[in-house]
């Protein structure tokens, strides 16, 4: 099981801020997003790939295509704006 | 350095964070304070009120990072984010960012450069309600610029 | 632009003096405010207290040119000096300078630049009690440099 | 008649914080100084021509020697340490 949360215009857009998923060992971010586009429609595969969202695992931006562990917090967001 | 790192809906009081900030050491000879306010106008539109969502932990942690950075680059005493979250209307305070030093170079310095990583790195969103309708903020080219600057 | 000049005995409240700034109009989306203090130590000697005389009349024409200098630099809301003058002790304030701006980056270059140039043009002079005796100070290198470098 | 000023380490070493003094037309900042050191002393003309003394005419920090009128203020002082 991992947690995943959503914030801002990307949880507006997907009418959801954090899902539990359960996944199995050896999962790649970009595999979870595929499973969560199979599972919720195009919508969400779009929304989550869009070029300006950003990643986070555990709380920590993240580049590229890490590999997931149970347990992690994965959450996506668009460029900060506050200050 | 002593920090203070808070998120929180209320309003804060400078009189408050400043005495804090000077009274930390009696080695404090420069206080710098920025304080940031929501404008009754952006890009051309009014604005009715701004409403802020952030990343609990993931906030603070990044908060802590930039304050971490700036103690590495400048000798500080004493530094304070406070950054407000939820619905705030014109002429409300956003964020104070407060850099207690002994010289006032290094507080002003190091009061611009956290505010610069913060707009940038920490993990705030604002949705604005002007009278062209409601959305979020997208990030300015000059708050880009601004943070890249220090890294040069 | 909305300007404030004052050179008092007593002291001043940050508070007030923010407000002032904030509330000029609701174009201010930035204030920033630099307040210096009196420390325990200059140059290795324990401070026990400062005393400060300056030329009035003199000392108001200064800042009010270092403020028109500013103004022609950079787009600035409200700008307020304040500087004591008599006895002090160790953390006392001695100066405020705030600006309230639209935007961060000339809030903080128009408050750097006056405090820097007041270092080194408004007619003050402190007069410092160590454990080592009393004498007037004399200008630091490093605020000839800092006013200098915005001559560049 | 003009009135004359000093401030600060140069107000203590003269032991005086202001004077007043008639001049004729056409006086210049040195010849002040000089008539200040011969009515009253060698000390005077030592502290108002020591390098680093600043001079102010109304108020107005001045450079050279410039010509002085009736009613000036003149006021010499060290380099300023506010702030």
């Amino acid at each position: 099981m991992v947690k995943i949360v959503f914030f801002a215009s990307i949880r507006e857009v997907l009418g959801c801020a954090s899902l539990d998923l359960n996944i199995g060992k050896g999962v790649s971010l970009s595999r979870l997003v595929a499973m969560l586009g199979e599972q919720r429609g195009e919508l969400w595969c779009v929304a989550l790939t869009a070029e300006n969202v950003r990643v986070a695992v555990n709380q920590e931006l993240v580049q590229g295509d890490p590999l997931l562990s149970i347990g992690d917090e994965i959450a996506f967001f668009p460029p900060v704006t506050g200050g | 350095m002593s920090q203070k790192i808070i998120i929180q809906e209320a309003p804060f009081r400078m009189q408050d964070e400043y005495q804090k900030l000077k009274s930390v050491t009696r080695a404090v000879g420069a206080v710098a304070i920025f304080v940031g306010v929501v404008r009754d106008i952006n890009d051309g539109a009014d604005v009715h009120g701004l409403h802020l969502e952030h990343y609990p932990g993931m906030t603070e942690r990044e908060i802590g990072k930039i304050l971490a950075m700036a103690e590495d680059r400048w000798p500080l005493h004493a530094a304070t984010v406070i950054h407000r979250v939820g619905a705030l209307d014109p002429g409300d305070e956003i964020v104070l960012v407060g850099i207690a030093a002994g010289h006032r170079g290094d507080a002003f310095a190091a009061c611009e450069f956290v505010i610069d990583y913060l707009k940038t790195r920490a993990t705030f969103w604002k949705k604005e309600q002007t009278s062209e309708g409601e959305g979020w903020l997208t990030t300015r080219e000059a708050d880009l610029s601004a943070a890249a600057t220090w890294e040069e």
